[in-house]
């Protein structure tokens, strides 16, 4: 049972990789486990220079799922650079850098930083984070800023650039194929759903920011429907994530038309869960009638 | 180290109101575990794990107890399970109390509610090395005080009830000048509790329990962290914490 | 305690209500309990023609929640006029019409009919319905399109309008300023987020419909979030829905700024829900310091 | 009429492979259900109800027996409870089979699989109306075959499995020829089978049993419709079923 899977500048021993923002800098849950065993490694978003992001509280329960809104908290790009990339680069998985930025510039010079610093083998562009407001640009809702910050850091770096597409928006097919267009390698989808939670002794919303991002299991029929949807409108490959659990889900994201599974929440509750699911993949693609990852892919989307 | 583990409820009994006091088997936990330190517990239907503090240790049973409020939905999922279930635990998570005082130096205990529990296993450890303790719990009312006796064996302890309905009257506060020259103080209770301790005690050498909403609780996702200073320093509860140096972090 | 609430052209003895396509036309939970408690009743959309929906399989289970893809059926405004309407008109409680259509003309001709019929007292405006595909027009997702129908349907009929809007927007404040402007006196949200499942051996969408709208717990942050968004935009009133199952949910939407709260799902899963919340709501907002209903609306919101 | 009410488990065995057997008591579900409705349960972490057939009933003893077969997360979740368990159910729900045979008339019963369960609680009941019955039961293979003993006692009772590794090897349609002939047909089972069944009888009088998922099980969300014409014209499985004359109906 072959589990490699090929991406555009990714090669992959398994398709699963943890969710960016769910695994810190791989430091912490590399007690639990061997990071070697993972597909890739997706780390933490970085921005330019080190945000301490929003108030707490940041996070909040909700049925079948959580909010978050953590504020792109990171140490900076260099930071990053100096402290946590040559810890990670000492497996052999391959490391996709998450970035964000409250402008275009920043957007580029992040990922110029990545580039120059080798290590990194893959971008992933958090065009979608719901918890950034400096700007008032909406990256993640304008596919002709999308194309733009898209195009520009392509421009800017050597590296191959996965998308991370917000699902809080009327046609999720339209900022795929925009983003396509401006010449992104891959898409990465979904991130997290705009949500609040109230708390009712305290008469206002619990998040001291009062919106945050909705993930978990309560978002994967959003996140199934979308990647079905946008695989049926692009040619370069997606890497899924909604609320996987199990193997069976990232199954579903397969049949979907997702390339590869992140798995972002479910690591808080589980921090064995992704290397749970790289050890019963073969079993259930097998149950299902599957010989290797590349068969399933796509393979639910019925014209 | 933190381990994902099994823990078997060996016991459960309530302890005051809403107040539930369990025990639990488990040998590496209860064998590695070190006061201030807690247990991050997954309960059925519920996404987020809960942080509960261990409040006890008997490394020879190999048990560990936790006492632990009801107030939410998983606190009560957690008081619903029955005697024989294993739960699924991450621990002993944290950074506990630091423990290295001079033999016969004094030792200020401040417990507020259901904060008191990580205290008690802190007490009985600092007994071992000849200190000697004073212990100041606060409670709301009466029917929510816990642990009396247990404190009392280890040294002067005082109690006090925000109505008045049992020991003295107000807040731990209003005792603290009662108590004669600490050489460092410990404690845990609700935030207002904790600014108004660290702001009255400025200056002395203690050492604090912070609560935050977890997400991870092992340090990966920054869904708990506390500002250390004005420039964006800044320390994780989860994995730096929960206790801090007084002086350390800021309580906003 | 009071629970009565004044809304345009309603007069309802309590917030209560169920949300459209959850309770059919009444008749069945008429078997558990007298509908004069409810503050109001909702039908199930109608068209102007009879429609016998999608093939099924046309709901499935998901984490907290659940896809349907009904399509509409329905026996046609004219059969629910004749048949269902005076059923509904015995009880003392107000009745909403929902109504749907492909093309403009229909909502009109609909909302005519209504109008005509009597014993309606308002209409719910379902712009949103996300199984309908005929004509392509996105009455949902488009504001002009949405102003338009709004329009439409206020000249035709004398009744109280009140606007369902759809979830599945990137700006949700955008749909409804425009419906206000449009004339809309009130608005209904959320309705369901577009969703799909899986089916793992039928290597297809377990729905016949494939897409299916998301209802249930897991998407009662996403309604918070959007009602919180909204009230601070408009000034007519919310008929809040999305995941409630009990007086604490519903609270929790009047904090968020809705006005009235309709519970759709849980009636599946509890037949009694509506009324064992409005038998709650008294004790519920009494412990969170409220002297009435109209006390708790919007209390949650802070600048 | 339907009710919403609590059974609680009484017993409890595993019956076939992943089939499982379960007495829930209820006075007033067990006084008032008939052969062919089924029982609505809300199960722990589950969204949706779970529509399960009545497969028999003691009015005396105020229970009510199910089979079910584990195949998902809610049957799983059914299986795991304990002895003593009380059960949220809707029920008895739905329309069940008439029963109206002529005395000494012959009446065929076919049943595949885990549609075989709500047969039972009709052969028994048409049994006392003085009829002769022939069941013919289709299993997968040996291991998933149950009840043929309590349906031998109330005629002759012909086990059919897929692979041959028990009683006849084939379907159940293969050894329809072989019976009598019949006054009336009654079936259950998966939709395959039904198809089959109704067009090798076409002509014959029969009810055939449907399965559909279902949203409120009570009617009112149309989750569960099936045709009944080529004009819109529609039953609902949960409320006007989930029995239907088989030419009322369209298989597709
Ligand atoms: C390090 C640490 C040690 C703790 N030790 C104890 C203890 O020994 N005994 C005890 O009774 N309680 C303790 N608490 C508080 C305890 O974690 C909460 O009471 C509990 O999580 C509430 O869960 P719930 O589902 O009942 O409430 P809900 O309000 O339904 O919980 C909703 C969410 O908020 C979180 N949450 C709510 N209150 C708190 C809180 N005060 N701190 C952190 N997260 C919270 C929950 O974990 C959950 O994610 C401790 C908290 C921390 C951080
Ligand atoms: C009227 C009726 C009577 C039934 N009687 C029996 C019985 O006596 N014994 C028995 O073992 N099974 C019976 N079934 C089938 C039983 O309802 C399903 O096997 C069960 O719902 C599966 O639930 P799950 O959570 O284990 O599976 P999952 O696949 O996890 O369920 C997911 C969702 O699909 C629904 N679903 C899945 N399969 C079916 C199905 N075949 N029919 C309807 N809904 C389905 C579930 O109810 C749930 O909403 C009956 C079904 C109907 C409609
Ligand atoms: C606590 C937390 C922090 C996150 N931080 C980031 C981030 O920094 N960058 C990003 O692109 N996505 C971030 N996400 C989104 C996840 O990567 C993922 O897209 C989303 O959570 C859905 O997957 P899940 O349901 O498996 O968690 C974060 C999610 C969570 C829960
Ligand atoms: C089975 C089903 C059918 C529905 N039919 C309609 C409908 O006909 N018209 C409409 O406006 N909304 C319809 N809805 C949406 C609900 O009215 C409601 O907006 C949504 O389900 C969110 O509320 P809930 O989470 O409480 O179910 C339907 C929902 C369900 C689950
Ligand atoms: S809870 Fe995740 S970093 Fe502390
Ligand atoms: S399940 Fe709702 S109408 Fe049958």
């Amino acid at each position: 049972m072959s589990l490699a899977i090929e991406l555009p500048g990714l090669s992959l021993k398994n398709p699963i990789m943890p969710a960016s923002g769910c695994f810190g800098f791989g430091r912490e849950y590399s007690q639990f486990y061997d990071l070697n065993k993972l597909g890739a490694i997706v780390m933490k978003a970085a921005t330019m220079e080190p945000r301490f992001g929003n108030p707490t509280p940041r996070v909040a329960e909700t049925a079948a799922g959580m909010l978050n809104a953590i504020g792109l908290q990171n140490p900076g790009v260099s930071s990053i650079i100096e402290n946590e990339v040559p810890f990670l680069a000492s497996f052999s998985t391959p490391i996709i850098a998450n970035i964000a930025g409250s402008t275009l510039e920043e957007y580029v010079e992040v990922a110029k930083a990545f580039n120059e610093a080798g290590d990194v083998t893959a971008l992933e562009l958090n065009i979608s984070c719901p918890n950034v407001k400096e700007g008032g640009i909406q990256f993640g809702t304008d596919p002709k800023m999308a194309a733009k910050v898209t195009e520009r850091v392509k421009k800017a770096s050597n590296l191959p650039v996965y998308v991370k597409l917000s699902p809080n928006v009327s046609d999720i097919g339209t900022m795929a194929k925009a983003v396509e267009l401006a010449g992104a390698d891959g898409l990465s989808m979904i991130n997290t759903l705009t949500g609040m939670q109230m708390h009712l002794s305290a008469k206002r919303p619990l998040l001291a920011n009062k919106t945050g991002g909705l993930s978990g299991p309560a978002i994967k029929p959003v996140a199934i429907r979308m990647i079905y949807e946008v695989k049926k409108q692009v040619n370069i490959p997606i890497i899924g994530m909604g609320g996987v659990v199990n193997a069976e889900d990232a199954l579903e994201f397969l049949l979907a038309g997702a390339s590869a599974v992140a798995v972002g929440t479910a690591n808080f509750q589980n921090p064995y869960v992704c290397i749970e699911i790289i050890e019963q993949l073969p079993k259930t693609l097998a149950a299902y009638g599957f010989n290797s990852v590349n068969d399933a892919i796509g393979k639910g989307i019925c014209s | 180290m933190m381990r994902k583990e099994n823990m078997v409820i060996l016991k459960k009994s309530p302890i005051a109101q809403d107040t539930i006091e369990m025990v639990l088997e488990n040998k590496y936990i209860s064998n590695t575990a070190v006061p201030g330190q807690f247990l991050h517990l997954q309960l059925k239907g519920h996404m987020l794990r809960r942080p509960i503090s261990i409040s006890q240790v008997d490394e020879h049973a190999e048990t560990v107890t936790i006492l632990f409020k009801v107030v939410g939905s998983g606190t009560k999922e957690l008081a619903s399970y029955p005697i024989g279930n294993s739960i699924d635990v991450l621990g002993p998570s944290g950074n506990g109390f630091p423990l290295e005082p001079k033999a016969n130096s004094t030792i200020l205990i401040i417990g507020g509610g259901i904060g008191v529990p990580p205290l008690y296993y802190l007490a009985r450890k600092l007994k071992e090395q000849q200190v000697n303790i004073v212990s100041v719990l606060g409670f709301q009312t009466k029917e929510s005080v816990f642990y009396e006796e247990k404190f009392a064996e280890l040294g002067r302890t005082i109690i006090v009830t925000n109505d008045g309905s049992y020991g003295r009257k107000g807040f731990v506060t209003n005792v603290l000048d009662d108590v004669s020259s600490i050489d460092c103080y410990y404690s845990c209770g609700p935030l207002p509790m904790l600014q108004a301790i660290t702001a009255q005690m400025a200056g002395k050498h203690g050492y604090i329990s912070l609560e935050e909403r977890m997400g991870c609780g092992v340090g990966a996702c920054f869904a708990c962290v506390i500002p250390t200073d004005d420039c964006g320093g800044y320390k994780k509860i989860c994995k730096d914490g929960p206790v801090f140096p007084a002086q350390e972090v800021q309580l906003v």
